[in-house]
């Protein structure tokens, strides 16, 4: 079952590089579709961890999100991909695109790559599916082939290669520590069995595999790659990789951080992941108080609440961190085929340029109810999830840096609501013509309905399934 | 409360001879100045003239500028009616009667004020303004006083307050009655901060809110302005002399005299006092509002 | 053993000291090598010559030809001055060797030379990406870095499983061969590869 | 309760209804009908014992536990008196939009409501968020001007900024209690600090209320917003700040002294200078807001008093002061939403909110002058109109308070700011009656100016009808207010009388007054009355600009607080130019707040660097990372 979750979408990527354009798009939505249907079944009969790939809750949840996330998307970019008319793309000038069934075959490959890495059992498969990740989302940014969005590809594919490399490094210290007590390579045995470790070996590892992962995560200071390849990636990438690809790293960066908080450095993990991730809202904030491009406005978000998950698991709730993943993949995901959207209608990035949003209704209540999701308004999930950070942050002790914590997110609501009240007032800008698209509004309208159910109403399957995924990645509740 | 007949008198004898208290500044302030002066029934012969006269009013003015002078009458008059105006309690009396006998008074002001604005005219905005300035601060200035008699007796009626054995006295009641004073002065605008019988509109403050008013309302106004300042008086008087224990005859005579000490103090005070700068008329309310302050931490 | 890991090390002080493509080529060729052998010395099985065989084909045949063509089309061959002179970085790689042999020792005591040679060749790898300018001396440096690592798996831990070593050098391939095409991309694009140039991208302080 | 439940619910129904449906009159029907129904499912709590329903919420800490006591009953019933007067103006009053408009204003009320009846913290900040995010849409309602969309956004971050403080309260105490519930937050604030509580309390929920240093956004919100949603935020939105500070003080009861003599100070603060403010605006809507503010300060001065009676255990100091403080929330609520309902006509008829180009509307209105100058008088504290009534229990607290040795000073400051803030209050509405309506108007003829139709005059003739008969019999409204000064320092049955003396005093009034009307009438029907122009003082050519301007008549008041009106004197010889501009430029904002933003603005800034756009300062960026990492680790 797990092995048929893997396959599918690699092979279908395979098939769609050598068929014809038609041919690829019905591929893409079949496999997504597909790939969804079988998130449901691995659900509903949870199968036994075989030797290399295991589907426990912590698995289970990420990959249904990505598998939602991946559905919306592949519809978002059938529409998406009928714009692209023949003639080369308007603001990319003498470049042409990537041939449609390349970028299509990319993006099944990404999928793969990503169940990969949810599914797999072995620290070190999962280290190579990562890698496998960065290296198949590399060509996606560069799909459009502008020369910002070469540099932007080619710093992404640089700064994550050099940081997974490291965590590589990471790697081959759990397994010498494993091998010097032949425990087997695998995340759940080596968690149980961590007392066991050489606990010196152990922490280095954690240091690598942190700074490996929190660059692939996109947290302060290694997320300089991710403003640049999220904001100049096409829309339904970006959101993918902001969507999906973050909780990854998260995952797999939990996975070893599980193991090493067995291990009795429970004290030292939540103090790096709690420096990091204030570090990380404190420099995101920087940058978004006079942010004049909203998609790296919205990357810079990505950059805030990866900080935000850091600080929440630093602050000794993963259940929160895990609801925070959740909330802000639906979301954020929204929020960049929002922006697709009014990319299209204005032809600009800058913010500045934007006016009279209202004239696109559909893509104006949406990029206003997203905005409001993101930044942490009630009827949504991220108010909810933050608050059980916060309150974590308060009863573990660390007053000052919940202080600071929420000063900050007040900056950042202060600079985000100032920028996007620009984009609705009146301007000079001509408001686009035509009818907008269902295709284009309907995935994101069903994500930001998902994300606001998670604000209102959490079933009881899914607090069940965070709470054990939590259990799993070794924090309290 | 005591509802009797003394209080009911003394009520009586205020309304009569309110008005009489200006005539004996006015022969007072002639005698300073070695003229014979006006007859000391003159405010009453005006009101006798005035009240058998029609009326001409602005076209500017509506309504409101016909309410003013009723509405400021009717308030000064239920004011009197808390103040033990005679030798006795007054006629009615509740705790917390200070602070609706302040807040009378301010209605009065207000509807002034709005009455004089109705007339459209600049010189009477420029009079509203200023009284609207000076009452603003002459508030303060009346409430602590009274915050100092409630204080003291624990009572927060005037009557009570009057009528309870631990009065104020020694130097918290000489700064009282001091504060008290330059409250009265204000008030009734008397010559340090503002002259009656000035004719330069420009320079008016009281007087010109009632420039545009004429016949039966011009009546009600100025004996308004007489009952307060018969109003004020009492208070002074009571304070500054104890009463009690005699027959009604007696305490009225000896509060009648006091009124007339009163009346021929302000008078010396007018003659040979000059009036203030309009700047410095502030300070003096703020020293009554100082003098209040020393009284209360004094007592 | 250690005549290999000697090797390794003395072929990465070469890469920190010399400046031009063909020869950072021709060295990377050369630890390609090495760690094939390497690989093959620790444990002579079939599994490890094949493997080892594998590494040699990616890092020595492929990735010079994709490198190589990518020179070519880029035209300018001289190397931009980088920003740490050839000279001081040759004391930076004395330094780095310091450092190396300080946590080698500190962390496996019982091999310690390996561990230093490992470090040192990734700190090499490191100082290449960060000090050198063009996009064919990063993907040199980031080579290199891998080799260390690489060879630290191979000293340190016991037998990895057969099929996460295939994962590796599979991902190795993937890396280079995307590298690859990248750099001809962005050679083609700006007709040089000074990364100093291309940084249009940023957020710092042009405007209010 | 469930009579409450069903009333929001026909609430958001009627909000959803007016969407679609052309005419929005059957929304506003239904509106009237839920706030009846809001009010009769209170008249219970009104009566003492609490009404509660609580359902499981599947959000981690939440739970959908509401409960109405007197206290909640006390904020519930002006808010759907406000809440109905206000759907039956906006029939009149909106043109564009109409049907969004309605639904934004049900559900603000709806939300207004969960905020004062939640027992669970979650629930609480769900409502209170909710609160802040509707009037914020309602607040950018004409978003065409930057004006209003520059008002909606300080609105926005400073509610944010209050709640912020509000989150990190409860965050603190769920830490500590393991649970949300309201019930179990007097266990956690026992564990915590009390400067904590208390500080985090006065400046989140008063950041909502309006508090001097936090009140930057109120006079810049409420007058974008259209006038009966400035109603409603004024006479109810910022009490909910009140009554979050009244719900948190329930729980950490009892308050040590210093608590109460910060809400003295602070409400002596807030009332000084909203009225020093109020009087320098043209603006009539911001002169409204700014009045909200020192009612604020009033309302805060009557609770200081009641915490400082509770701490001197002076239990009639106590009751006074906070029955005063909470009639006062009701009064406010119903003459501030009066008020705003007439600047509303006034916008209406004339289309401009600048009190120098308005004047003389007496004739053009005369229903709603009538109305304002109700209003004007009630809220300048006047013996007849129900002001008096909050004012003269909050004196009344404070002259007792005189007496008493710890509490002596606090009553005095609190005296002598209150008579101080009622004497300007006096001089500020006196000002806004006669320069609006009085006089000869300023500036367009008078025939453009038209009267406000039926339905804005309606609920403006009710709401001054009220206030009226609160003013004559306050024991009207007691059973609402008694019951909740109760829950803070138990029952005192010494007020009844005084309310009485002030009802009785208020019809005497009344009589003397028709006495002399009728005296004066009779006067004058003899004789004849002419009419001619108001006497000039001889000046040959007067016309309608040489009146008193609004700033003018504030002018020698506000150079007392510096805040004078602005004249640039001519400086040639020959003067060609000379130019007067009264500026009001709020000090808090200049003086604190643009300051503090930009310094947190620069100390950020020095951050962007990092972004260089240079691949190689990002991977040495992470090497340094690891480096750190590691001498951290190694340590």
């Amino acid at each position: 079952m797990i092995s048929l979750a893997l396959c599918a979408p690699a092979l279908a990527g395979l098939a769609a590089l050598i068929s014809g354009k038609k041919a690829a798009r019905a591929l893409l939505t079949g496999a997504a579709v597909f790939n969804l249907a079988l998130c449901g079944l691995l659900w509903r009969f949870p199968p036994a961890s075989g030797s290399w790939f295991m589907a426990d809750s912590a698995s289970l949840i990420f990959l249904a999100v990505t598998g939602l996330l991946f559905a919306a998307c592949s519809f978002y970019a059938r529409g998406y991909l009928d714009t692209l008319s023949p003639k080369p793309h308007i603001f990319s000038g003498v470049f042409g695109d990537e041939p449609e069934p390349v970028f299509i075959s990319f993006l099944l490959l990404f999928l793969a790559a990503m169940n990969f890495v949810c599914l797999s059992r072995h620290i070190a498969m999962m280290w190579v599916a990562l890698e496998a990740t960065t290296l198949v989302s590399a060509p996606l940014i560069c799909f459009h082939r502008t020369p910002r969005s070469l540099e932007a590809a080619w710093k992404y594919l640089m700064i994550c290669s050099v940081g997974i490399a490291l965590a590589l490094l990471g790697n081959f210290f759990i397994a010498s520590a494993a091998g010097a007590a032949n425990v087997p390579m695998l995340c759940d045995v080596l968690r149980d069995s961590a007392r066991l470790l050489n606990p010196l070996w152990l922490k280095l590892a954690f240091v690598l595999a942190f700074t490996g992962y929190g660059a692939k995560m996109g947290l302060a200071p290694m997320h300089t790659w991710l403003p640049d390849a999220h904001g100049e990636s096409p829309s339904p990438v970006s959101a993918l990789l902001s969507g999906a690809l973050l909780n990854c790293a998260f995952l797999s960066l939990m996975r070893v951080a599980a193991v090493c908080s067995g291990a009795g450095l429970g004290e030292f993990v939540n103090d790096v992941f709690l420096f990091f991730g204030i570090a990380s809202v404190v420099i995101a904030a920087a940058f978004m108080l006079r942010q004049r491009d909203y998609k790296r406005l919205l990357a810079y978000s990505s950059v805030e609440n990866m900080g935000i998950i850091a600080a929440g698991v630093g602050a000794g709730t993963v259940y929160g961190a895990v609801l925070q993943a959740i909330n802000h993949s639906l979301v954020k995901a929204m929020l960049f085929m929002a922006s697709g959207n009014i990319l299209r209608g204005f032809r600009t990035k800058s913010s500045a340029e934007v006016g009279n949003l209202a004239a696109m209704p559909f893509t104006g209540f949406l990029w206003a109810a997203g905005f409001m999701a993101i930044l942490g308004l009630p009827p949504f999930g991220i108010f909810v999830s933050k608050l059980v950070i916060i309150k974590a942050m308060f009863a573990s002790g660390h007053g000052r840096a919940g202080a600071l914590f929420i000063f900050m997110l007040a900056v950042v609501f202060a600079g985000v609501a100032h920028s996007v009240m620009g984009m609705f007032a009146p301007s000079g800008a001509k408001p686009p013509q035509g009818r907008e698209r269902l295709v284009f509004i309907l995935p994101a309208a069903l994500l930001g309905l998902c994300a606001l159910a998670t604000g209102l109403y959490i079933p009881q399957w899914l607090d069940a399934a965070v709470k054990s995924a939590s259990a799993a990645l070794g924090g309290a509740w | 409360m005591g509802f009797d007949i003394n209080s009911l008198a003394d009520f009586l004898a205020a309304l009569v001879c309110a008005p009489f208290l200006l005539g004996v500044i006015n022969r007072v302030k002639a005698f300073f100045a070695g003229r014979r002066g006006q007859p000391v029934l003159q405010l009453y012969y005006d009101l006798g003239k005035l009240l058998r006269k029609g009326a001409v009013y602005s076209s500017v003015s509506g309504p409101v500028f016909r309410a003013g002078p009723v509405i400021g009458l009717a308030a000064v008059t239920g004011a009197l009616l808390f103040v033990p105006a005679g030798g006795h309690g007054a006629l009615l009396g509740f705790s917390g009667d200070m602070i609706l006998f302040a807040y009378l008074l301010g209605l009065a002001r207000f509807f002034t004020v709005c009455a004089a604005l109705d007339t459209g005219s600049s010189f009477e905005g420029m009079g509203a303004s200023r009284e609207a300035f000076f009452s603003a601060l002459a508030e303060p200035a009346l409430f602590m006083p009274l915050a100092v008699l409630a204080a003291k007796t624990g009572e927060i009626s005037l009557e009570a307050a009057f009528r309870s054995s631990s009065m104020v006295a020694g130097t918290p009641l000489l700064l009282v009655a001091a504060a008290l004073y330059l409250v009265f002065l204000a008030e009734n605008c008397r010559i340090p901060l503002d002259d009656p019988n000035t004719h330069l509109e420009l320079t008016m403050i009281h007087e010109v809110m009632a420039l545009d008013h004429s016949g039966p309302d011009f009546a009600l106004i100025s004996y308004g302005a007489a009952l307060k300042m018969w109003l004020l008086g009492a208070i002074l008087a009571r304070l500054a002399f104890p009463f009690g224990g005699m027959g009604w005859a007696a305490n009225a005579a000896l509060f009648l005299s006091a009124m007339l000490a009163l009346a021929v103090i302000t008078g010396t005070v007018e003659s040979c006092m000059a009036r203030l700068k309009m700047t410095r008329a502030p300070a003096m309310l703020l020293s009554a509002l100082a003098l209040g302050f020393a009284a209360f931490l004094v007592a | 053993m250690d005549f290999l890991i000697v090797s390794l090390m003395l072929s990465s002080v070469a890469l920190c000291a010399t400046g031009r493509i063909r020869s950072l080529v021709r060295i990377a060729v050369f630890q390609g090598l090495i760690l094939g052998l390497l690989a093959v010395s620790r444990q002579f099985t079939a599994q490890t010559a094949a493997l080892a065989l594998a590494t040699v084909a990616v890092k020595a045949v492929i990735f010079p030809y994709i490198l190589m063509r990518a020179v070519e089309k880029a035209g300018a061959v001289l190397e931009p001055r980088p920003y740490v002179g050839y000279n001081p970085s040759i004391a930076v790689c004395m330094a780095m060797l310091g450092i190396s042999a300080w946590i080698a020792r500190k962390f496996s005591p019982q091999a310690p030379l390996a561990a230093a040679g490992a470090f040192f060749t990734m700190f090499a790898g490191l100082f290449v990406i960060i000090s050198r300018r063009t996009a064919f001396s990063q993907v040199i440096g980031y080579l290199a870095l891998e080799g260390g690592i690489y060879s630290f798996g191979l000293s340190l831990s016991g037998d990895t499983p057969a099929a996460v070593e295939l994962g590796l050098l599979l991902d190795l391939f993937a890396a280079v061969f995307i590298m690859g095409i990248m750099v001809y991309r962005i050679s083609d694009e700006f007709d040089h590869a000074d990364m100093e140039k291309i940084s249009f991208l940023k957020d710092s302080g042009d405007y209010d | 309760m469930n009579l409450f439940l069903s009333s929001l619910v026909l609430l958001a129904l009627a909000g959803a209804v007016s969407l679609f449906s052309r005419t929005v009159r059957v929304a506003a029907a239904a509106t009237v009908a839920a706030c009846a129904l809001g009010l009769a499912g209170i008249v219970p709590a009104l009566r003492g014992n609490i009404i509660s329903i609580s359902l499981p919420l599947h959000i981690p800490g939440g739970r959908f536990y509401l409960a109405a006591d007197s206290l909640s009953a006390l904020f519930l019933v002006p808010l759907f008196l406000l809440g109905g007067c206000a759907a039956v103006y906006s029939l009149g009053y909106m043109q564009k939009r109409r049907g969004a408009a309605f639904l934004l204003m049900n559900l603000l009320t709806a939300a207004m409501a969960v905020v004062f009846t939640a027992r669970n913290g979650m629930l609480f900040l769900i409502a209170w968020e909710l609160m802040a995010v509707f009037s914020f849409l309602l607040v950018v309602w004409d978003y065409e001007d930057s004006q209003s969309r520059q008002a909606g956004w300080i609105y926005l971050v400073a509610s944010h900024l209050g709640t912020a403080c509000i989150i990190a309260l409860f965050a603190l105490a769920w830490g500590k209690c393991g649970s949300l519930d309201f019930d179990a937050f007097p266990r956690a604030f026992a564990l915590l600090p009390f400067g904590a509580v208390a500080a985090l309390t006065l400046l989140g929920f008063g950041a909502k209320a309006g508090f001097f240093p936090l009140h930057v956004w109120l006079p810049k919100a409420h007058p974008a917003a259209p006038s009966h949603i400035s109603a409603l935020m004024s006479g109810i939105m910022i009490k909910a700040g009140i009554y979050g500070i009244l719900r948190m003080a329930l729980m950490f009861v009892p308050a040590p002294q210093w608590f109460g003599w910060a809400l003295v100070l602070i409400g002596a603060a807030s009332g000084l200078m909203g009225i020093a403010f109020a009087l320098a605006q043209r603006d009539v809507k911001q002169c409204l807001a700014y009045s909200s503010v020192e009612n604020i300060g009033v309302i805060a001065l009557g609770l200081g008093l009641g915490f400082v009676g509770v701490s001197a255990g002076r239990k009639d100091i106590a009751f006074f002061g906070f029955s005063g403080g909470m009639l006062h929330v009701i009064n406010h609520a119903l003459l501030k939403g009066l008020l705003f309902m007439g600047a509303g006509a006034v916008y209406h008829g004339t289309g401009t909110r600048d009190m120098e180009k308005l004047g003389g509307l007496r004739r053009a209105m005369p229903v709603t002058a009538a109305c304002f100058m109700a209003g004007s008088a009630g809220i300048a504290a006047f013996p007849p109109l129900n002001g008096f009534v909050g004012e003269l229990m909050i004196y009344m607290s404070a002259f007792k308070a005189l007496s008493v040795a710890d509490a002596a000073l606090a009553g005095l400051a609190a005296l002598t700011a209150l008579a101080l803030t009622g004497g300007l209050a006096a001089v500020c509405f006196a000002r806004m009656l006669g320069v609006i309506f009085l006089g000869q108007p300023r500036s367009a003829p008078e025939k453009a100016f038209h009267e406000a139709p039926r339905t804005m005059l309606a609920p403006m003739i009710v709401l001054a009808a009220l206030c009226a008969v609160i003013g004559i019999c306050p024991v009207l409204v007691l059973p609402a207010v008694f019951p909740a000064a109760a829950m803070f320092c138990g029952a005192y049955f010494g007020a009844d009388a005084v309310i009485a003396g002030a009802g009785i005093a208020g019809c005497l009034l009344g009589i003397l007054a028709a006495a002399l009307w009728i005296f004066r009438n009779s006067l004058l029907d003899g004789r004849t009355v002419s009419s001619a122009p108001t006497w000039g003082c001889g000046y040959s050519a007067p016309n309608a600009r040489m009146q008193y301007t609004a700033s003018a008549f504030a002018q020698p008041v506000l150079s007392m607080f510096a805040l004078a009106p602005h004249a640039e004197p001519a400086k040639e010889l020959f003067p060609k130019t000379a130019s007067f501009h009264s500026r009001n430029r709020d000090l808090a904002k200049a003086r604190i707040y643009n300051p503090l933003f930009g310094l947190v603005e620069d100390k950020l800034s020095v951050l962007r660097v990092i972004q260089g756009g240079s691949i190689h300062a990002y991977i040495l960026y992470l090497a340094v990372a690891l480096v750190a990492l590691l001498i951290w680790a190694l340590i």
